[in-house]
């Protein structure tokens, strides 16, 4: 990370790209530093995020959707949901952005060497699990089993299909695909459930001895899905979330991040569930 | 409704999905229309004011419509962003409002009046036609008028910009946001906050005055506060605004609920006196 | 066969108005001038309001001429009251009331008129063909917005000024910085009038009707207690009832007023016609243009309003220079008792006489308002000249005779918002 | 005996020595007749008998709403440039000295914010003691005892005893020692009152007075207005937003001071509000100022200034779930 503070504060230099549309309302941007040492430098955890700056619009905190590369190349999957994000969309490669961060504490998956890891994202969740699963494939060796659950409402709002097809044909890992609403159109290649997720875990029977639920989707998803887990025995410091706040500044300083006595921002995003289930709330 | 907002962009059709080209978009200069319906037109002079920048609006918008400064008599479009003041109060206001509806893709309703209804609906609990009789005598008792409403009761709006008149930053800050297809965001507390930012003196508490600051829409500055006036609430009110709470307070210091009601009215005529949310 | 050329709307015009001439094969049968700005009401929505509120309402009326609706509402509703304000805020009135002159003197000018000079449709174009002028122009309508802002509060629909005195006065630096933008956009203004006497004048008519204005005697041109007209006669305001007949028409959401059964014009030619008396560099340009303006139609308005607009810049700097000399003085408002009573004022509004009269109960709540505008004056002098242009065009082209007739209407200057709102109660 | 005692007499001249330093300011009255902290250009100006000034001294430091951020396509992002005049403040009571401590913590510690540290770097601080009224109870919270100054001013019945709290203050002393004299006056004695006790042991068990009626009462009453954060000395949450300029190009970062119990404060995009209600947001506002979070975490935030009781229009007043839970309140363990 970056160890000069008045740097820090200030948003880096970066273009777009490269540009890929996921679905009606959510892309990939490939964004990179102008600085070729700094975007070289730039390394990262997954389940961290970035404050991105898109000029005249403001500033949003955007996972990182990707794991570093060599050239110092980041992916951010956004959804248009706002001012900001409507703004960024209108933007297309060689457009000037900026960039701060990497911000958060990013998933601990050091401590889940050896053990099976269960990914559970909803929506836009996909964001930072993606990183994460691609973390986990890259040592693979490193961790047992390894299965990612994916719910979208409808199959054209599914994201990264190209990537779920190619997933889905590992053996190294087992991909279970949910829609909320299915609709004529199928998607190609894929293999996919209709119903809500925490009906897709209820059905699917994953060993939860030595393993990690990691969730992360819209804030209603957080409280079935941790309901269903429970009851299928995972216990409450195996249940890593990644949560959402508004977020000014990204370093504990604007305050509206606040979830209890702890900040998204800096001792998030990504909670073990035993620190926030007795905070209001939280999810 | 406080601000509606939409985004200004439509789905990309799939196909331009992926660009890996960098196409340079052409440089964009939005067609803009302005235009008032019952109203004292501050909502266009408000532009028209902007001295300093008019030169530059000129060069950057393509003015389309706008009586009060154009000859160009057009209003059948396309449009991409029209600045309408005023209530709808007429049948012509109605028409003029639907036709600029649909030939333009965003509908700003620009000031008080377009969002709230403002002055002239005060007395909306009254007969519009014994108002008319009152002032232009028993003949004119078939005038064609109605009650004067915000846009909302007719048609959709994408943004709006509050104030009797308009802030011009405000207006500025729209323009510049739409250069970019974008609407600003502006801040959604009461003038209290910048009236007390200011280091005003309180009127509510320290003279017991009938301020209206904690229920209205900043952005002001605190323009009335500031200068020793109590807020009239031209803004409109603000979201959330405790009404029950601020008429409760105005009540113990003595002030009839007929006079804060009165007042209260002055801008926007259907408040929910319960609201506490 | 007839038919009926519309001009809809009135363009670079302050409100809705529409112009229609009927015609029985080429000859003009009868024009109608219809002001159509949808009615607020306004004299029924003061009604039941308190004394206090009636100036914040009554403002709306419009939003060029709020700062003169505000003030001339004040002094109406203070005459009502009995209160008489100090010389600090007598003083703060007619300063921001020069602020509107400028205001409106130099949007008139410059963003309605200055284009028909330069042959652009508007604005924009006007923006190309003319910048150095339209900047010129928007440096002085900026001066004028700043005195009305900074005496104001709000730049339209003023706040500060209130029944028995006024919020906050402005402090020593903002009369500095007044001063400093006055005084630089001076010579501007002088080079206004150049400008605008350099154009050839439509007509070299004699006027075709009366003039009025207000007549101060003690008091500056501004205020006054009676208003005179050319024929030497004079009347004191709160018979102007008496003296303004007033007719609601079909064809138009205002009333206007004939005096004797005649149309009379009010406004800036009115006021230098009638001789009002001017600031040293005022007086100076009047005399060199004399000719132009004396006994001239209407056309010569725009002359006038120029003449007028170093007046105003000038006599703003006296003002300024007075305040600041004594001082930041904060006075606490007049407290006014509720009382019965009725009081009618009349000012010099930038486009000519305008005229509020109240009646209050016990309670000090309105019961009776009625306001006179200067474009409802000047109505039915507006709807004959008119008629006589496009008699006198017959047979010309539909566009050539459209925009002969805009032109004459802003050389009225109409404001129209303002002219709807004419009542009586 | 140390030359520490500054007489009233003496004052200006102190004054006229510190401007040599930079701009003093200082307790004022505006011509609105509010307390406020304003530039003093001669002695006349003092106002030492203001009680507590309604915005406090935080404004020199976070700006109500500044421009932290330009950006141009060029150069990209930067700050402005923050003025290098030095600002002499003067007269703060201890409770304003331990809100600028506070916000100390958080805007140098971990994550430094430039414009802040380049602004505090350029103040100095010159403490006051004071006499509490109605309103404050400073002697409780621990703040009595001043925190971080260059040059603390203890009052006595004739003059000042003067302090030095840095190398910085120390000079300046030094530099005036012609206007001291010895002196065997003592300070004031302080006031004590018992709400300090209660509060503290409240924050140290995590109290949150879950069952207190008074939530719901405070939700019903409160007008969102915002004057309690505003006026606070400790309360610095700040909104950002950014607006392009009308040349398509360039644009501007705003910051500004915001306040829990907006609306806005916990939405997320899409509209979700995770502090849906003014009760949730009351108890935000308690958890930040009482227990804290983030890098102060477990400091009691509340310097006693007395502000919020002050100026909250419907006078709510936190300190009421102290003394309401007196009794309920358990012990920590
Ligand atoms: C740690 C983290 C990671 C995220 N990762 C992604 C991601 O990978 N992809 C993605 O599409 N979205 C992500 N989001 C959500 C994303 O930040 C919001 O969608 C975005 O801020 C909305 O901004 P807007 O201006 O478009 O919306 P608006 O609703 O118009 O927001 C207005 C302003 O409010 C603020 N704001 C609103 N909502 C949020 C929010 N949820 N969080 C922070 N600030 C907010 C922004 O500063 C914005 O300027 C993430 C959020 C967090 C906290
Ligand atoms: S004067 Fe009015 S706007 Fe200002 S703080 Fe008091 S109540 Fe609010
Ligand atoms: S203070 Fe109130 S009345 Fe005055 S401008 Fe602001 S919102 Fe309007
Ligand atoms: S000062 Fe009082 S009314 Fe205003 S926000 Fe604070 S608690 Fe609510």
């Amino acid at each position: 990370m970056n160890s000069n503070p008045v740097i820090k504060s200030l948003p880096l230099p970066a273009k777009i790209t490269g540009l890929r549309q996921l679905s009606t309302d959510t892309s990939l941007f490939s964004v990179r530093l102008d600085d070729g040492e700094a975007a070289r430098q730039f390394i990262f955890e997954p389940g961290q995020f970035i404050q991105l700056s898109v000029p005249a619009g403001g500033e949003v905190p955007i996972s990182l959707a990707s794991t570093p590369t060599d050239n110092g190349t980041i992916e951010l999957c956004v959804r248009r949901s706002g001012h900001v994000t409507s703004l960024l969309h209108t933007q297309e490669v060689g457009a000037r952005l900026g960039i701060r961060g990497p911000y958060g504490n990013g998933f601990p998956v050091g401590e889940w060497k050896k053990k099976n890891v269960l990914l559970l994202a909803g929506g836009l969740g996909i964001a930072p699990l993606r990183s994460l699963l691609h973390h986990l494939l890259r040592h693979r060796v490193e961790f047992g089993d390894i299965a990612l659950m994916y719910g979208a409402r409808e199959p054209s709002a599914i994201l990264f299909k190209e990537e779920m097809v190619e997933l889905g044909n590992r053996t190294d890992m087992h991909l279970f695909l949910t829609v909320d609403f299915a609709s004529n159109e199928s998607p190609a290649g894929l293999i996919c459930n209709t119903g809500l997720l925490p009906t897709l875990l209820k059905e699917v029977n994953f060993a939860t001895e030595n393993t990690v639920a990691v969730v992360c989707g819209p804030p209603a998803l957080y409280r079935c899905v941790i309901v269903e887990l429970q009851g299928s025995g995972f216990s409450c410091d195996s249940i890593f979330l990644s949560l959402e706040r508004r977020m000014k500044c990204g370093v504990g300083l604007c305050c509206h991040c606040a979830v209890g006595d702890l900040f998204c921002c800096t001792d998030g995003p990504v909670f073990r569930y035993t620190d926030i289930k007795g905070i209001r709330e939280a999810l | 409704m406080n601000r509606n907002k939409s985004h200004l962009h439509g789905c990309k059709d799939s196909n331009t999905g992926t660009t890996g080209s960098p196409v340079k978009a052409p440089s964009y200069r939005p067609v803009i229309a302005m235009a008032g319906l019952t109203a004292c037109s501050g909502c266009q002079l408000t532009f028209l004011n902007c001295e300093t920048e008019l030169p530059e609006l000129t060069r950057r918008f393509t003015i389309y419509y706008f009586p009060m400064g154009v000859t160009a008599r057009a209003t059948c479009g396309p449009i991409d962003i029209a600045f309408v003041e005023g209530a709808v109060s007429t049948p012509d206001d109605l028409e003029l409002l639907l036709k600029i509806r649909s030939t333009s893709r965003f509908l700003v309703a620009f000031g008080t009046c377009a969002l709230w209804g403002g002055v002239a609906a005060m007395n909306n609990n009254e007969s519009r036609k014994s108002m008319v009789e009152a002032v232009y005598g028993k003949s004119a008792g078939g005038m064609k008028t109605f009650n004067p409403q915000p846009f909302v009761n007719f048609v959709k709006v994408d943004f709006a910009i509050t104030g009797c008149p308009p802030e011009k930053s405000e207006l500025l800050a729209t323009l510049a946001a739409f250069l970019k297809g974008i609407f600003p965001v502006f801040p959604r507390y009461p003038v209290c906050t910048e009236c007390r930012n200011r280091e005003n003196r309180c009127l509510l508490i320290e003279d017991n005055d009938i301020c209206l600051g904690p229920l209205i829409q900043a952005g002001c500055n605190a323009r009335c506060p500031t200068v020793g006036i109590i807020c009239e609430g031209c803004r409109g009110p603000v979201a959330e605004a405790n009404v029950a709470a601020e008429l409760k307070l105005l009540l113990e210091k003595g002030f009839t609920r007929e006079e804060i009601e009165r007042r209260m009215r002055r801008f926007y005529p259907e408040w929910d006196y319960e609201q506490r949310y | 066969m007839s038919s009926v050329i519309e001009i809809s709307p009135l363009t670079r015009v302050e409100g809705h108005g529409r112009i229609f001439v009927y015609l029985d094969g080429k000859r003009v049968e009868r024009v109608q001038l219809a002001l159509t700005e949808s009615p607020r009401l306004f004299e029924a929505l003061l009604l039941g309001k308190s004394y206090h509120e009636v100036p914040e309402i009554v403002c709306r009326i419009c939003s060029l001429c709020s700062t003169v609706h505000r003030v001339v509402s004040l002094q109406a509703v203070e005459k009502a009251l009995g209160i008489e304000v100090s010389e600090q805020v007598r003083l703060y009135r007619e300063l921001i009331l020069y602020g509107g002159h400028i205001q409106s003197h130099a949007l008139h000018l410059f963003c309605l008129v200055l284009p028909d000079h330069f042959g652009a449709s508007g604005l924009p174009e006007l923006a190309a063909k003319a910048p150095w002028e339209l900047k010129m122009g928007l440096r002085i309508k900026a001066a004028g917005n700043l005195v009305q802002e900074t005496v104001g509060g709000r730049l339209i629909h003023p706040v500060t000024l209130i029944p028995g005195g006024m919020g906050k006065p402005v402090r020593t630096e903002g009369l500095l910085n007044l001063r400093y933008n006055l005084a630089s956009v001076l010579s501007d203004a002088c080079q206004a009038y150049e400008l605008f006497r350099s154009f050839s004048p439509e007509s070299d008519n004699p006027p075709g009707h009366g003039f009025m204005a207000v007549q101060g005697v003690s008091v500056p041109a501004l205020f006054g207690e009676t208003l005179v007209t050319g024929m030497n006669r004079s009347f004191p305001v709160e018979e102007y009832r008496e003296a303004l007949g007033e007719r609601v028409t079909d064809h138009s959401y205002a009333k206007n007023s004939l005096i004797n059964g005649k149309p009379v014009i009010v406004g800036a030619l009115a006021r230098l016609n009638l001789g009002m008396s001017l600031s040293p560099k005022g007086a100076e340009a009047f005399r060199d243009s004399r000719d132009q303006i004396m006994q001239k139609d209407v056309y010569a308005n725009n002359l006038a309003q120029a003449v007028e607009l170093i007046h105003a810049v000038e006599h703003a700097l006296e003002i300024v220079d007075t305040l600041i000399a004594s001082g930041f003085r904060r006075e606490r408002p007049l407290e006014a008792m509720p009382r019965k009573g009725s009081g009618v004022s009349a000012i010099e509004a930038p486009r000519g006489v305008l005229i509020h009269s109240y009646s209050f109960d016990d309670r000090g709540l309105c019961c009776a308002a009625d306001i006179i505008t200067p474009t409802a004056i000047n109505q039915a002098a507006m709807e004959q000249d008119l008629l006589a242009l496009a008699r006198s065009m017959e047979g010309t082209e539909e566009q050539e005779m459209t925009s002969a007739l805009e032109r004459l209407v802003r050389a009225y200057d109409p404001c129209i918002s303002c002219a709807v709102h004419v009542t009586k109660l | 005996m140390a030359k520490d005692f500054l007489r009233h007499s003496s004052l200006p001249l102190f004054l006229k020595e510190l401007a040599a330093y930079g701009d003093v300011h200082g307790p004022v009255m505006t011509d609105d007749t509010v307390p406020a902290f304003g530039r003093i250009d001669s002695p006349a100006d003092l106002r030492l008998d203001n009680r507590r000034a309604l915005i406090p001294p935080k404004k020199y430091l976070l700006p109500p709403r500044e421009t932290v951020l330009t950006f141009s396509p060029d150069r990209g992002y930067r700050h402005p440039p923050v003025s290098e005049r030095k600002i002499i403040l003067f007269g703060l009571h201890p409770c304003d000295l331990a809100g600028i401590s506070y916000l100390d913590k958080v805007f140098t510690a971990t994550e430094p914010d430039p414009l802040y540290l380049k602004r505090r770097r350029n103040l100095i601080l010159v403490g006051l003691s004071c006499e509490p009224d109605d309103y404050c109870f400073c002697g409780d919270m621990g703040t009595g005892e001043p925190s971080q100054f260059d040059i603390f001013l203890h009052c006595t019945v004739e003059g000042y005893r003067l302090a030095g709290g840095s190398p910085q203050g120390e000079q300046i002393i030094s530099g005036i020692s012609m206007l001291l004299s010895e002196c065997e006056l003592l300070p004031h004695s302080r006031q004590a009152c018992l709400i300090e006790r209660k509060i503290l042991d409240a924050a140290a068990c995590n109290e949150t007075f879950p069952d207190s009626p008074l939530w719901d009462d405070f939700a019903a009453r409160c007008l969102s207005c915002g004057a309690c954060s505003l006026c606070c000395p400790t309360c610095y949450c700040f909104d950002i937003r950014e607006y392009g300029s009308l040349d398509g190009e360039t644009a501007k970062r705003l910051r500004e001071w915001d306040n829990c119990l907006f609306t806005e404060h916990g939405k997320v995009a899409g509209g979700f509000n995770f502090r849906n209600n003014r009760r949730a947001r009351f108890l935000y506002r308690y958890q930040h100022k009482y227990l804290g979070f983030g890098p102060v975490r477990g400091i009691v935030a509340c310097v006693g200034c007395g502000r919020c009781r002050e100026v909250c229009p419907v006078r709510i007043d936190l300190l009421d779930l102290f003394r309401e839970g007196g009794h309920e309140q358990q012990s920590c363990n």
